[in-house]
C-alpha cells in the first residue's frame, strides 16, 4: 500500500471526541467488528485489498524487528530497540498520513520509518553505529530517530507553527513514548501547540512501561487526560487494533488540515518485548502480564479480522511471507555489507561552513594518521 | 551613515533581516507590544504582525525546542532569551539539538538559528540577571559564538548571524545598550570580514590585552591609562568566541611577547583558559612571561552591592597589565603562587 | 493576628471540588455574603475580630508595597516587583497556614512574607541589592524569593516528600504565577506530587499578566483545568476575595495532611501595578482593563464587608492606619540604615567546606585591595 | 578488603551511606526493580524500600528540583542520571539551585546533594550515550566535582561526596564499570584524603602526564609504554576536577619541566585548557615546552564506529609525550601552529 492511499480521509464529519472512560476499539481481539457509531466511518473506505496491505505492512514490520534483533545477537548491531507488540499502533497512524506530513519520532518507530519508505538498509545504519541518522529527513518526510526523550515534540509544534504560518495543509505528526509525558519538554509541546493551535498530533504510544518504569509512575490517570489540561482535544485509542488507530489519526488529521488545531492520541499498548536488546524484563515484570497482552496481539487480531471476513487466503499468507522474507534479506544484507565510515569522516558536518579551530584539528589528526601509513609503508618496504 | 545605540543597532539589524527574508521570524518572551525588556525589538511586531515577531509562552526550552522545529520546516528563527540566567531551561535543546542535528544528519538539517542573549553584570540587578554563561556555550562543538561590543559591530554581526546557515549564539552586553556609534546600514554582508573575526581596537607594542563585549570598553580605557605610563597596550577584541581568531592573537603576541585576557565570567574554565593555553602552545618560545588572566571570581555572580568587586574594572586590568610586565603588582613578593 | 490562629481549620468535611464552571467567591466585590453551600462553613469560623484582622494585614502590605515603590523611586532599591491588587489571594491563603508549614515562592510574594513574621527591613535587603536572600528560611518557614520562574514548584513538591517520608502533617506550599504554567518544572512538578502523592498545594496567582503576555498567551482555557490532567484535583477562587481564597486554602491544607495528596489552587486576580518598578505598563495594556479590576479591589472589598457587618468603626481604621504606619517606618529605617556588605563578603559562603581554588582567589583579592589600602594611607601620610 | 567490580564498589559504597543515615535517599530513573541500567544500584531498593530507593517519573528536572526540595527538608539526596547526555534537562537546577542555593542564602541553606553521572565514551553506544560533560560543571561555581578512576576511590568518594555538604558531582567512568579491584570497607571518612585531592598513580621525572576518569588506565598503559623507550612518566589521576588540586600538578611540574593533559572532552573550555594555563602561571619558568592537549575533538561525540578516532588512545598520548619532550612528534616540522 502507498502512503498517500489511505490518508485520504473519507467525508465523514469530525465526530468529536470521548471521554476518558471510553477507549476506541473497532475490532475485537477475537476480529470481530465491534460496530462503533461514531468512528466506523473513518475507516469504512478501507477496502479488503488495503486491509489486507495493512496486514502484510505489520508483518513485515514485525519480521524486520526479528531480523534486526537476530542481527544485534549475530554481533552486526550494537543495539535494537524493538517495536514487538506495537505494530497496529505504528502501521494504523502511519499509513493515515500524507506523504507531506512531517514525522517526529522516537527511536522505537521505526514501523513508521517504513510506512514512509524508507530504504531497509537505512533502518539499521544508526543501531550499526555507522552513523547519527539513517536517512535524509526530507526524502521521507521524517526526522530521524530522536534519543533524548521528549525532545522531539517540540521539534513537530515548531514545525506545525511553521506550516500554519505558510498556510499549508500537511500536519506535523510526533511520536513519543507513556515515559516521555513527565519531560517538561512534552508539556511545553503541548502549551505552545494550544497556544499557537497549530497542525500538529501528539501520538503517544503507551506502551506500558519505560524501560522498568510502569506507567502508572508517570501518571495515576489516562495520560490522554493530560492534554485536556492544556486544552487539547484528546483520543484514547487500542492501541492494539489498526482499524481504530488509522480511524483516530484520521479524525486527528482532519482536525489539524482544517485548522481546528492539535489532538493527543493515547494508543494503549504493549511492549512484548525488552526495552531494547540490552535489557532483561524479567528484572521488573511478571511473565503473566505478557501472557495477557499476548492474547491481545494486534497481528493475531487483524489476521483474524481478514479469517472472520474470509479474505485471509493461503496466497495472502504466502505472499506476505514472501515481502517480509525479502525484505528481511534486503535489510541484512545492506546491513552487513554498509561500509565503515571513513576516520576523516568524524569531523564531517559539524559545521555547514568552514570552522578555523575544527579545521587545524581535522589537518591534525589528518598528519597523525599519516605517520601510521608511513611507518606501516616503512614497514612493508623496509 | 548615522548615529544610534547599541540597542538600536541590533534593532535596526533585525527589521533589516526580517526585510530582506520572509522566512526570518523572531520568538521570545515579550518581544511583541512590549519590544523586549531592553526594548530591542520595539516597534518590530507592529511592522511585521505576530507571525513573524511572535510573543511566545513563557518556558525557554519550549521556545527553543519549536526554533528548532521551524528551522526543520526552513525558517531562521531568531530567538531572544530575556536575560543570560533564563538560558539554562533551554540548554538541553541548544547542546542536544541546536548543535547537533547538522553533525546527525550529516548536514541534511540545517539550524540557522540565532540566540540572542543580553549578557553580563554592571545594571545593579537582581540574581540570574547578570551573568556570562558564554563558556557552557564555547565548549560545545556544533555552535558558533560571538560577542559585540560597539553598534557597528552589533549591526553587522546581526545580519550575519541571522544569515549564517549554522546556530549562532549572539551575546549582547546589556549594560552597554545605551552607547551610541556611527552605524553604516548599507553594508554588503558577502564583502564583511566573516563572523569569526576578531579585531585589533588600539595597536600596542608592549602588551597584548584580550577581550570581548563588554569589556572592550573598559579594556580600551585601561589601554589609555596605561599609556600615559608609557605602556603600549594592544587591544583586541575577540567578537567571536567560537571559533576563537588566534592568528590574530598569536600575530600580536609574537610582536608583544605578554599577554592578558579579561572577561566577566568566572575564571575556571573561563574563556581565558581557553586562550592562554592555546597561545602558550603556539607562541610558547615568543612569550616573555605567564598569560594573565582577569577575570569574574569562581563565585556565582554576586549581589549588585558587591558587583563591582567581582568585575574586572580598569585597576584590575591594569595591575594585570603590570603582572604581564612583570613590574610591581598586587602579586609581587607572592612566589610561584602567581595567580 | 498570628499565624497559627486561623490555621486550624474547623472540622467540616472535605466538600469536595468544584468543576471549571465555578469560581469559588464567599463575598460579592459589594462586600455582601453570597453564601455557598460547599465553602462558607471553611470559614465560618472567623470571627469578627479575625476579619479585622485580615483587614489590617491587607492595609499593612499594600503600604508596604507603597513605601517600597516610593524607596526605589528615591533610589534606595535597585527595584520592586509590586503586589498591588493581590493583597487578598496572599494574605487569605497565607494566614490559613501553620508556623510549620513550608512556603516555596516567587518573587511577588511579600505579603505571604509579611504573614510568615518577616522582619521588615529582611523584605526590601534583596530589592536593595544587598544580598541575594532577604532572611532565613529555617526562621519563616519559607525560602527566599525564587527568581528563575516556575523552579520553587520542584523544590516544593520534594519538600512534600520529605515530609511524607517523615510522617509529618505539615504541608509544602507553593506559590507562582500565571506565567509559570508554561514552564516545564512546574509540569514536572505536577507529575512528582500526582506520582508520590505528597503534601505540597500548588497556589497560582493568576493577576491575568506574565509581564507584557495576557494569560491567554499560555493557556486558553482556565488554569485550573491543567492540573486536572495530572490526577490533581483543583479549585478556582476568586483571588480578590480573602475569605474565598482562606476556604479553599484550608480545604487543600485538609487533604494534604490528612494523606490526600496534592491540591492545585487558581486565585483569579489582577497585577493592578506594573511588573516591576522597570516596567511600562501603558506599552502594552488598556486603561479600561485596570478601571474594571479596580472595582473588585480586594481591600475596598473586605472593607465594605466589614462596614455590611458593621464592624468598620473609626477605631478600627485609625489602628489599622497606625499599624501601617510603623511597618512602613520601621522597613524605611531598616532599609535606609541597612550597612553595606563588604568587600570581601563576595566570596563568603560559595562552599560550606574551604575549596583551595576559590581561597586563593580571595587571598589575591585580600592583596589586591590592600595594595590601594597603602597607596590610600601613603596618600594620607606623604 | 575484599576484590569487586567498579561498579560493585559503588554499590558498596551507596548501601554503606544508606545504613550509616537515614537521611540518605536514592533518586532516578529505572534504580529500583532493575538497579538501574548498570545495575549499580542492584539490590538496594529491595533491601531499603522504595521510601529510600526511588525510582523517579522520567524528567531530569523534576528529579534534581525535588531532590533541592528533599535537602531543603534534611535530607541527602543521592542522584543518579541515567547518562551523561541526559544530564541538560536538569542543568537549570544544578546550574541556578543546587550550585548557588547555599551562597544565595548565606549559607543557611545546604545542598548536600550528590549527582551520579556515568558518563565517557568507549562502549559502542548511541547518540548521548557517551558524552564527557564534566567541564560545564567545573565551570559553575558553587559545585564541587569528582571523577573515580578504580575500585578503592570510587568507593571511598562516593561516601565523602555523600558525606560532603556540598553538592557534588560524581562522574563514573562506565567503560571501566566491570574493572575489578581491592577495596577496603572498613575506613574512617575523617581519616581519608579530602575529596579534593589528587594522586599520583606513577612516579616519573620527565613528563607529567595529568588525566581522570576512564584515561587513568590509559595512561598508565601510555606510561608504561614510554618506559621501553626510556621515558619516564608520572601519571597524576586528578580524581577532583573542582576544585583541581594544583598543587600536586605543579609539584611534578617543577621537577619534570613538561605537560600534557589528557581528557576524552573536547578540546575548547575542557579541563585540559584550566590545568595548562593554570600551570604556565604557576610555573613558567620551570616550562620546558608548552603543555601539551591530548583530548576529544571539537565536535558532538561521533558514531560508535568512529569512536576510536575520537578518544585519545595510548598512542595518540605518546605523541602528546613526545610533543612535550620535543621528540619527533606527528605536528614536527609544523612551525608555530603546534596544535
Ligand atoms: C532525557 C532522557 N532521559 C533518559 C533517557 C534514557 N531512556 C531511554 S528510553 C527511556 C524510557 C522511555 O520510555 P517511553 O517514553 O515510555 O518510551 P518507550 O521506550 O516505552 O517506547 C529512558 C528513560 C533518555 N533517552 N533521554
Ligand atoms: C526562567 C525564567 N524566564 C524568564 C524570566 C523573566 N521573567 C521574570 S518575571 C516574568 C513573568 C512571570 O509571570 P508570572 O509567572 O505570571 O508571574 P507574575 O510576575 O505575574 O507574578 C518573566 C518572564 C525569569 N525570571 N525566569
Ligand atoms: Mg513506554
Ligand atoms: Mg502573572
Amino acid at each position: 500500500m502507498r502512503t498517500d492511499e489511505l490518508s485520504n480521509s473519507p467525508g465523514q464529519q469530525d465526530s468529536g471526541l470521548r471521554g476518558d472512560s471510553g477507549i476506541i476499539q473497532l475490532v475485537s481481539p477475537e476480529g470481530d467488528l465491534v460496530g462503533d457509531p461514531d468512528f466506523d466511518q473513518w475507516v469504512e473506505d478501507v477496502s479488503d485489498e488495503q486491509l489486507s496491505s495493512l496486514y502484510e505492512d505489520m508483518v513485515v514490520i514485525r519480521r524486520i524487528d526479528t531480523e534486526a534483533t537476530y542481527l544485534q545477537r549475530q554481533g552486526e548491531l550494537a543495539l535494537w530497540p524493538p517495536l514487538l507488540g506495537q505494530e497496529a499502533a505504528q502501521i494504523g497512524s502511519a499509513r493515515a498520513l500524507r506523504s507531506d506530513d512531517f514525522v517526529f519520532s522516537s527511536y522505537r518507530e521505526n514501523g513508521v520509518a517504513y510506512c514512509r519508505g524508507v530504504h531497509y538498509g537505512d533502518i539499521v545504519r544508526v543501531w550499526r553505529g555507522n552513523a547519527h541518522s539513517g536517512w535524509d529527513p526530507y526524502e521521507l518526510n521524517m526526522a530521524t530517530p530522536q534519543v533524548i526523550i521528549g525532545a522531539q515534540t517540540l521539534h513537530a509544534t515548531g514545525y506545525a507553527m511553521g506550516i500554519k504560518n505558510d498556510g499549508g495543509t500537511s500536519v506535523a505528526v510526533t511520536y513519543f513514548g507513556d515515559g516521555a509525558t513527565s519531560e517538561g519538554d512534552v508539556n511545553e509541546a503541548l502549551v505552545f501547540a494550544a497556544s499557537f493551535q497549530v497542525p500538529v498530533i501528539f501520538f503517544c504510544q503507551n506502551n506500558q512501561w519505560a524501560i522498568s518504569e510502569p506507567v502508572g509512575l508517570q501518571s495515576q490517570i489516562p495520560i490522554a487526560s493530560r492534554a485536556k489540561g492544556f486544552g487539547i482535544p484528546s483520543l484514547r485509542v487500542d492501541g492494539n487494533d489498526v482499524l481504530a488507530v488509522m480511524a483516530a489519526t484520521r479524525v486527528a488529521l482532519r482536525r489539524a488540515r482544517t485548522g481546528g488545531g492539535p489532538t493527543f492520541i493515547e494508543a494503549v499498548t504493549y511492549r512484548m518485548g525488552p526495552h531494547t536488546t540490552a535489557d532483561d524484563p524479567s528484572r521488573y515484570r511478571d511473565a503473566n502480564e505478557l501472557e495477557i497482552w499476548a492474547a491481545k496481539d494486534p497481528l493475531a487480531r487483524v489476521r483474524a479480522l481478514l479469517e472472520n471476513k474470509g479474505i485471509f487466503t493461503p496466497e495472502l499468507e504466502a505472499s506476505v511471507a514472501a515481502k517480509a522474507d525479502a525484505v528481511a534479506k534486503e535489510m541484512r544484507e545492506a546491513c552487513i555489507n554498509m561500509p565503515d565510515p571513513s576516520p576523516m569522516d568524524v569531523f564531517a558536518h559539524v559545521y555547514s561552513t568552514p570552522n578555523t579551530t575544527l579545521e587545524t584539528q581535522k589537518e591534525h589528526y589528518a598528519r597523525y594518521l599519516d605517520t601510521f601509513a608511513v611507518a606501516s609503508n616503512e614497514g612493508v618496504n623496509g | 551613515m548615522s548615529t544610534m545605540t547599541f540597542g538600536r543597532a541590533i534593532n535596526a539589524g533585525l527589521r533589516r533581516a526580517l526585510e530582506d527574508d520572509p522566512k526570518v521570524v523572531l520568538m521570545g518572551e515579550d518581544i511583541g507590544k512590549l519590544g523586549g525588556v531592553f526594548r530591542v525589538t520595539d516597534g518590530l511586531q507592529k511592522d511585521f504582525g505576530p507571525h513573524r515577531v511572535i510573543d511566545t509562552p513563557l518556558a525557554e526550552a519550549g521556545i527553543m525546542g519549536s526554533a528548532v522545529g521551524l528551522a526543520y520546516r526552513g525558517y531562521r528563527p531568531v530567538v531572544e532569551i530575556q536575560f543570560d540566567g533564563f538560558i539554562y531551561p533551554a540548554f538541553d535543546q541548544i547542546v542536544c539539538q541546536v548543535a547537533k542535528l547538522h553533525y546527525r544528519t550529516q548536514g541534511k538539517v540545517r539550524m540557522p538559528i540565532t540566540i540572542r542573549v543580553p549578557f553580563g553584570g554592571g545594571i545593579g540587578s537582581p540574581e540570574h540577571h547578570s551573568e556570562s554563561p558564554e563558556a557552557y556555550f564555547t565548549h560545545t562543538s556544533g555552535l558558533r559564538v560571538v560577542s559585540v561590543s560597539n553598534p557597528q559591530d552589533a549591526y553587522t554581526m546581526l545580519r550575519q548571524a541571522v544569515a549564517s546557515d549554522d546556530p549562532v549564539l549572539y551575546f549582547e552586553p546589556k549594560r552597554r545598550y545605551h552607547v551610541k556609534g556611527e552605524v553604516e546600514e548599507n553594508i554588503e554582508l558577502g564583502e564583511e570580514l566573516p563572523l569569526g573575526s576578531a579585531s585589533v581596537r588600539i595597536a600596542g607594542s608592549d602588551v597584548t590585552l584580550v577581550t570581548y563585549g563588554p569589556l572592550v570598553k573598559t579594556a580600551m580605557d585601561a589601554a589609555l591609562a596605561a599609556a600615559d605610563d608609557g605602556i603600549s597596550v594592544e587591544v583586541i577584541d575577540l567578537r567571536s568566541l567560537a571559533p576563537i581568531d588566534f592568528s590574530q592573537i598569536e600575530a600580536s603576541v609574537r610582536k608583544t611577547g605578554r599577554l592578558v585576557i579579561t572577561h566577566e565570567a568566572s575564571r575556571s574554565g573561563g574563556l581565558g583558559a581557553e586562550i592562554a593555553s592555546t597561545i602558550t602552545e603556539q607562541c610558547f618560545n615568543h612569550l616573555e612571561s605567564a598569560p594573565v588572566r582577569i577575570t569574574g571570581f569562581d563565585i556565582p555572580y554576586p549581589p549588585s552591592k558587591l558587583e563591582s568587586h567581582h568585575l574586572p574594572d580598569l585597576d584590575r586590568i591594569l595591575d594585570g597589565v603590570d603582572r604581564a610586565l612583570d613590574r610591581p603588582n598586587s602579586l609581587s613578593g607572592l612566589v610561584g603562587r602567581t595567580k
